[in-house]
């Protein structure tokens, strides 16, 4: 089983974001592995462990700092790790998932899993493109992956834990939501290890496309309400917390 | 008749390192042996590596032999039993058989090194099998085994990877009749368990005990590093019976600090048989008409108990095992001591 | 409550055998109790890791056991882990493996030096890098720790958020841009934690009352790591030691300050390891030298009767355990009454070797946490207030004093009760 | 090319969800100003389609469509695009839509605004990003775009009505798909619903671990209230998804809705803004939530919950 794991780097959203004309600043942020991309290379492993395979990570290198991705996610169990040598930070998920789907398309993948979506999908997630560019079947939305043979069968969450069981034959892409464990811990150690014996493969990007957007303003949100703001120690606002809701009956 | 010689029953350790000491003192020496060769012992069991640095105690045997051999002032006679003993300090007379004649000696001390005999594990109150089961051994019958570096299971030559010792066999034991401790058993299973585990790398080797009892050397460069270097397990508590389960051994006991009981199967199960006096020593007892305690072994400590070669007649000392159980360092220290009080006894006598 | 055991069953709570779910009750069975095999091989698998050799040299003496704190709550006790290795238990695969606090009081009495200390990171690191079973709550701080560089998982951009409101200016070395006497690292509690902000604003205060010339790393500060390394994450902590002594080394000072325990042990001790090699002291160490200088600063009675609690990586680990009580006794006011457990043998609060990260695993099989524990010994001396000295520790045992109906004792790290005499609040 | 507005409805067993609505009442707004059409796009298999108050709806019929199918929809309502050339096709971005609506536009090399909170009438859209830190204009190129919208966004009445649906077979044939649908999977029978209950204290991801669960349980006992969360708590495994509020879980309208540790990610407050009473405790005082919530307080979840306990 050929599994590949496509991921984004993208500005953390820990802190807050600045802004330089018309996006984000991105020389001035950090980048992160999505989140759901964590989910996704674990669903991936998980399947390797359970059908054998390889599983290959798959990325664009917006800012020159994804070999630290690639090494935890080699860590965490992936085989081998690719970066697309974009450096370019501002590249949207359009351009991202043409340069990966070109990279992908050598591969023979049998399944190709992302995040189901990511917080800088401002113009879509590139799971789903990639599919459209690699003409393979896509679902999104999955907290399930169980393969046998060249088939697998998803879960695929709608929502309140309504959902559906879909058949798939092979090759597909797959929009992780969540993976069937919580991802495990990738000790440092063993990064550290893998980051001095890992080769990371690198392919130039191939394939223009964009999203056909253009950025007209980008700001934080202006606030229309805002919370009052319970003030002093934690007792206090407990006591007032519990005040008011005994003022609103609900206490 | 004053005599100025030295007369010493026994060519063990003690026996040995008696006849060595007395004669380096200047004393004339007589010793004779039951046996048609020195060496005690040790030299009868094969006993491997019992003494400091590891040395085959053995051969460190042969050394003190031939010291005693080449000494002229020590005269050996081999295949020599005492008959009957008469006279006091400074001029006994004991009629001898040495290689079957008689003989008549006079001499002007006596030092008893009779030494001891393994227990015998038929004889213990659990249910050991010791002569049922061919992997149950005892420490003697594994040390000959370590000697020829050819540890098997006596049961179908394979070799054992599980093995127990089981302490305290024929020792502590009101039951038995032996309730003294018997002082080596601890140690020698020690050793005996480095030795398996040098031998038989993949080995596991547990002892099972009721306490560990070593000191000096024993603790030093037995116990510790069998522990710490040679993975040795030690398992408080008795086994208190070996059964038969397969081709394997069961042994069934209580592990105490588990506060659980343990059924686990072994290959091979070492008795640490603990030691007696001697035939020998009992009889030369009876017939010089001196006290044994109540185990048989040679009352020794003299009147202020602080004389720990002194027998109950005065001129006739003890070295070694024929007075309770000692390791081969006791019995030497103790064969030194001896020797002195003989040699200055009979001075005493003849100034 | 003496008596017979009654034979105890185990249940998972997660079974499947054979594709059926026998969750929970399903499963249940009575714990074996007879011994049929005995495995020497768990004990060398553990003393077989580097560093790990004495595990196999317990003679099983006990000693420790009646002094482990863990124990004192539980059943625990590293002669037990011999015991449990020798028949049957594989330490990298149990509960056990993240109990130990790594408070060090077995190997005070161990005849044998069985070094705890060195074991328990050992067989931790193992079961790390083997997959097996942590606490979730600790791989929260090892992640924590790798990504925003400190186990509470704030933005390190927020690391000097505090030092606006402590009252006085405190200089960030990078802006300072000269030479400084101390360099003060703060550490990720009283950076971030609500309660360790309070301690830091009043070393702050102190420390420039005192007139001393420091500076902080401010934002350039990362988490120094110690905890999580004696957790088993070495790898984590040699990534933030090679960091933070990049950052010290960048910097002209000629002696560092800290505020918590675990760093001292960590630059003191076990930064040298990695190339780091410059004097470093602990707050009560470098105040009770100003001693002098200091008392009369302390013009505010502070009238309460205080019992010192020694934090094991000061006290224990580092030897420091007269200067707090100088502090403390310098405080006008101040009556210092002793908990009977005290510096060699003081009691530890549960937080040291990742116990910080692991309290609700470590409830699961304690009766009680350590911290509560402390925390009554610390009531029934009658005292009002609970002085420390460590950042773990005001929170712990704030959460302590409540949880055992002690609320009437004040839980304040020593700098805040040095800060009162000094300001009269 | 048309000038007129698609948009791609969402179904399940018979009733359509709010967000097509609310596409739908846009749609309208947006055909009017550019003088096209709103046309609401009914992919399915019998489904009573006249139920919005769009210009036309159009709705495909296919046995093979009975449920959804992200590689059947996907290629029905591709062909339908191209056929009709509509000026914007809006999708709710919803576990369907999300599966569609990337799909569509790099098929089609038509540009696509995801987290789309408004439209204007030049067809700019204002979209939130990163997380809701960040609200985004932007304005697509060429002459079709692809809008997918967030649930909420506009209101449900104005996309209600009764046009009557014109329904066509499917466009493309719909053999050998290489998805299947197998079955549908209900919640967990046995908990509790908590679109149900009045009050709710909902934890996030700054709960830590599950142990400290049982905090967030014992509060929500002593206020007679359940507890739910937001995502990652679900997908650590430390509560069942059926107390999952948000996008991907249920939309909850209780009187009391007490947040602790929440920090308030869009999908999450699309299923709870409209509860009455929101009190969110949080450590990060930039936390969206907070713009949402009537009630705030930047402090320690749990000294907080244990100081409530107290006092409860």
């Amino acid at each position: 089983m050929n599994i590949v794991v496509a991921i984004k780097h993208i500005p953390s959203i820990a802190d807050d974001l600045p802004v330089k004309g018309n996006n984000v600043d991105f020389d001035s942020v950090d980048f992160v592995l999505n989140e759901f991309d964590e989910q996704s290379i674990e669903q991936a492993v998980l399947v390797k462990e359970a059908v054998g395979g390889t599983v290959t990570v798959v990325g664009v290198d917006m800012i020159g700092e994804l070999d630290g991705v690639l090494h935890l996610a080699l860590a965490k169990g992936a085989d081998k790790a690719v970066k697309i040598t974009g450096d370019d930070p501002a590249a949207d998920s359009h351009q991202q998932a043409k340069w990966l789907a070109e990279a992908i398309k050598g591969m023979s993948a049998d399944m190709v899993f992302a995040g189901v979506q990511a917080s800088n999908d401002l113009d879509g997630q590139i799971g789903p493109m990639i599919a459209a560019h690699l003409d393979m079947p896509y679902i999104g939305g999955v907290s399930s992956v169980e393969v046998a043979g060249d088939s697998a069968t998803v879960n695929k969450e709608f929502a309140g834990g309504v959902g559906a069981k879909y058949s798939v034959s092979l090759p597909m892409v797959v929009g992780v939501q969540a993976s069937t464990k919580p991802p495990r811990y990738a000790p440092v150690s063993k990064v550290r290890q893998v980051a001095q014996t890992a080769t990371i493969e690198k392919v130039a990007p191939s394939g223009d496309a964009g999203s056909g957007l253009t950025f007209k303003k980008m700001a934080p949100p202006v606030v229309t309400g805002h919370a009052e703001m319970i003030e002093g120690s934690s007792k206090d606002v407990a006591k007032k917390i519990v005040e008011l809701l005994k003022s609103k009956g609900l206490a | 008749m004053t005599s100025g010689k030295v007369l010493i029953i026994g060519g063990g350790p003690a026996g040995l390192e008696a006849a060595r000491s007395a004669a380096e003192l200047g004393g004339e020496v007589i010793l004779i042996e039951k046996r048609e060769r020195l060496g005690g012992t040790p030299d009868r069991e094969s006993y491997a590596k019992l003494t400091h640095h590891w040395r085959d105690a053995s051969e460190a045997m042969a050394d003190m032999a031939a010291f005693v051999t080449s000494n002229k002032n020590v005269e050996v006679k081999y295949s020599a039993e005492v008959k009957s003993i008469s006279g006091e300090a400074g001029s006994f007379t004991v009629e001898i058989e040495a290689g079957g004649a008689a003989e008549s000696i006079n001499a002007g001390a006596v030092i008893i090194a009779t030494g001891f005999q393994h227990f015998d594990p038929g004889r213990a109150t659990q249910y050991y099998n010791y002569y049922s089961f061919p992997d149950v051994i005892t420490l003697t019958d594994l040390e000959k085994m370590l000697k020829e570096h050819n540890v098997v299971r006596p049961s179908n030559g394979e070799t054992p990877k599980k093995i127990a010792f089981i302490q305290c066999v024929g020792s502590r034991d009101r039951q038995i009749g032996n309730e003294y401790c018997s002082k080596v058993c601890c140690g020698i299973a020690s050793k005996q368990a480095i030795e398996l585990r040098e031998q038989i790398p993949d080995s596991k080797v547990m002892i099972f005990y009721i306490d560990m009892r070593m000191y000096g050397y024993w603790e030093n460069e037995i116990y510790w590093p069998a522990q710490e270097k040679y993975k040795v397990n030690y398992v408080k508590g008795l086994v208190s019976e070996v059964l038969k389960k397969g081709d394997k051994l069961l042994i069934r006991g209580e592990d105490t600090t588990m506060s659980r009981p343990m059924e686990v199967t072994m290959d091979m199960v070492v008795l640490s048989v603990g030691m007696e006096p001697s035939a020998g020593t009992r009889a030369v007892a009876q017939l010089m008409g001196i006290q044994q305690n109540k185990y048989g072994f040679i009352e020794a400590g003299g009147a202020g108990g602080l004389d720990p070669v002194a027998t109950s007649r005065e001129g006739i000392f003890v070295a070694g095992a024929a007075s309770g159980p000692s390791d081969l360092d006791d019995s030497i220290a103790q064969a030194g001591l001896a020797a002195a009080r003989a040699v200055a006894s009979i001075r005493k006598v003849m100034a | 409550m003496a008596g017979p055991i009654k034979a105890k069953f185990v249940e998972k709570e997660h079974a499947v055998v054979d594709g059926v779910d026998i969750s929970g009750h399903w499963n249940r069975m009575f714990e074996q109790r007879v011994i049929t095999e005995y495995t020497p091989e768990l004990i060398e698998k553990i003393a077989d890791l580097p560093n790990a050799e004495s595990f196999a040299n317990c003679y099983q003496c006990a000693k420790c056991v009646s002094v482990c704190p863990v124990d004192i709550v539980g059943n625990y006790g590293p002669r037990k882990l011999y015991r449990y290795a020798q028949t049957g238990m594989d330490l990298t695969e149990a509960p056990e493996l993240w109990l130990c606090t790594t408070c060090k009081n077995c190997l005070r009495v161990c005849p044998k030096e069985v070094d705890m200390i060195k074991i328990m990171p050992a067989a931790r690191e193992e079961a790390i890098l083997q997959g097996k079973f942590v606490p979730a709550e600790l791989q929260q701080a090892f992640e924590n720790t790798a990504k925003s560089g400190n186990p509470l998982g704030q933005p390190q951009r927020k690391r000097d958020a505090w030092i606006k409101d402590a009252g006085v200016e405190i200089p960030i070395i990078k802006d300072l841009a000269r030479p400084v006497d101390v360099l003060w690292y703060v550490g990720s509690y009283p950076s971030y934690h609500p309660r360790g902000i309070d301690a830091a604003s009043a070393a702050a205060r102190i420390f420039s009352a005192l007139g001393i010339d420091f500076a902080i790393l401010g934002k350039e500060e990362k988490d120094d790591a110690d905890s999580q390394r004696l957790a088993g994450e070495k790898g984590l902590f040699e990534m933030m030691a090679e960091s933070n002594i990049a950052t010290f080394n960048n910097y002209e000072w000629k002696e560092m300050v800290v505020t918590g325990p675990h760093e001292l042990n960590a630059f003191k001790n076990v930064y040298p390891k990695y190339g780091f090699d410059r004097p470093v002291i602990h707050y009560t160490t470098f105040l009770a030298r100003h001693l002098d200088q200091l008392k009369e600063l302390l013009k505010h009675e502070v009238n309460v009767k205080v019992t010192y609690h020694d934090p094991c990586y000061l006290g224990r680990h580092n030897g420091e355990y007269e200067a707090p009580r100088k502090l403390l006794e310098a405080i006008p006011g101040v009556e210092l009454v002793e908990m009977q457990r005290n510096r060699e043998n003081g009691y530890c609060c549960g937080g040291g070797g990742g116990g910080m990260w692991m309290d609700s695993f470590t409830a699961k099989h304690t009766t009680m946490r350590l911290s509560e524990k402390r925390a009554m010994e610390a009531a029934s001396t009658g005292a009002d207030v609970l002085a420390v000295a460590c950042p773990f520790e005001v929170s712990r045992f704030a959460d302590a004093v409540k949880s055992t109906g002690n609320e009437h004792v004040d839980v304040l790290d020593i700098l805040e009760l040095l800060d009162k005499s000094m300001r009269g609040e | 090319m048309s000038n007129d507005i698609f948009v791609i409805t969402e179904h399940m067993d018979g009733k359509f969800s709010d967000v097509s609505f609310e596409l739908v009442g846009k749609a309208k707004e947006l055909a009017s100003a550019l003088g096209g059409q709103a046309v609401a796009v009914v992919v399915g298999s019998g489904t009573a389609s006249n139920v919005f108050a769009s210009d036309s709806t159009i709705q495909v019929d296919d046995t093979a469509l009975s449920q959804f199918n992200p590689e059947a929809y996907g290629k029905v309502i591709e062909a339908l695009v191209k056929d009709k050339s509509p000026r914007l096709v809006m999708f709710g971005w919803t576990a369907t839509g999300m599966d569609l609506a990337a799909w569509l536009s790099a098929r089609l090399g038509v540009p696509c605004a995801a987290y789309v909170k408004n439209i204007g009438a030049d067809l700019t859209m204002s979209c939130q990003a990163y997380g809701g830190k960040m609200s985004a204009d932007v304005a697509p190129e060429g002459d079709m775009a692809i809008a997918a919208v967030l649930a909420g966004s506009f209101p449900v009445e104005a996309g209600q009505g009764s046009t009557a649906a014109t329904t066509m077979a499917s466009p493309v044939a719909l053999d050998g798909l290489k998805t299947k649908f197998v079955e549908a999977i209900k919640p967990a029978a046995g908990d509790v619903d908590i679109t149900a209950q009045t009050k709710l204290v909902s934890i996030g991801r700054g709960i830590g671990s599950k142990d400290n669960v049982e905090l967030a349980e014992e509060l929500a006992g002593k206020l007679g209230a359940t507890v739910s969360s937001s995502r990652p708590v679900v997908d650590a495994g430390w509560l069942p998804r059926t107390r999952q509020v948000g996008k991907s879980g249920l939309k909850v309208k209780p009187k009391l809705y007490l947040m602790l540790g929440i920090s308030g990610a869009p999908e999450h407050l699309e299923g709870m803004k409209s509860a009455e009473l929101i009190i969110a405790i949080n450590t990060d005082k930039k936390a969206p939530i907070f713009n949402v919530a009537h009630y705030g307080a930047t402090a320690d979840l749990f000294e907080v919950a244990e100081a409530m306990l107290e006092l409860l």
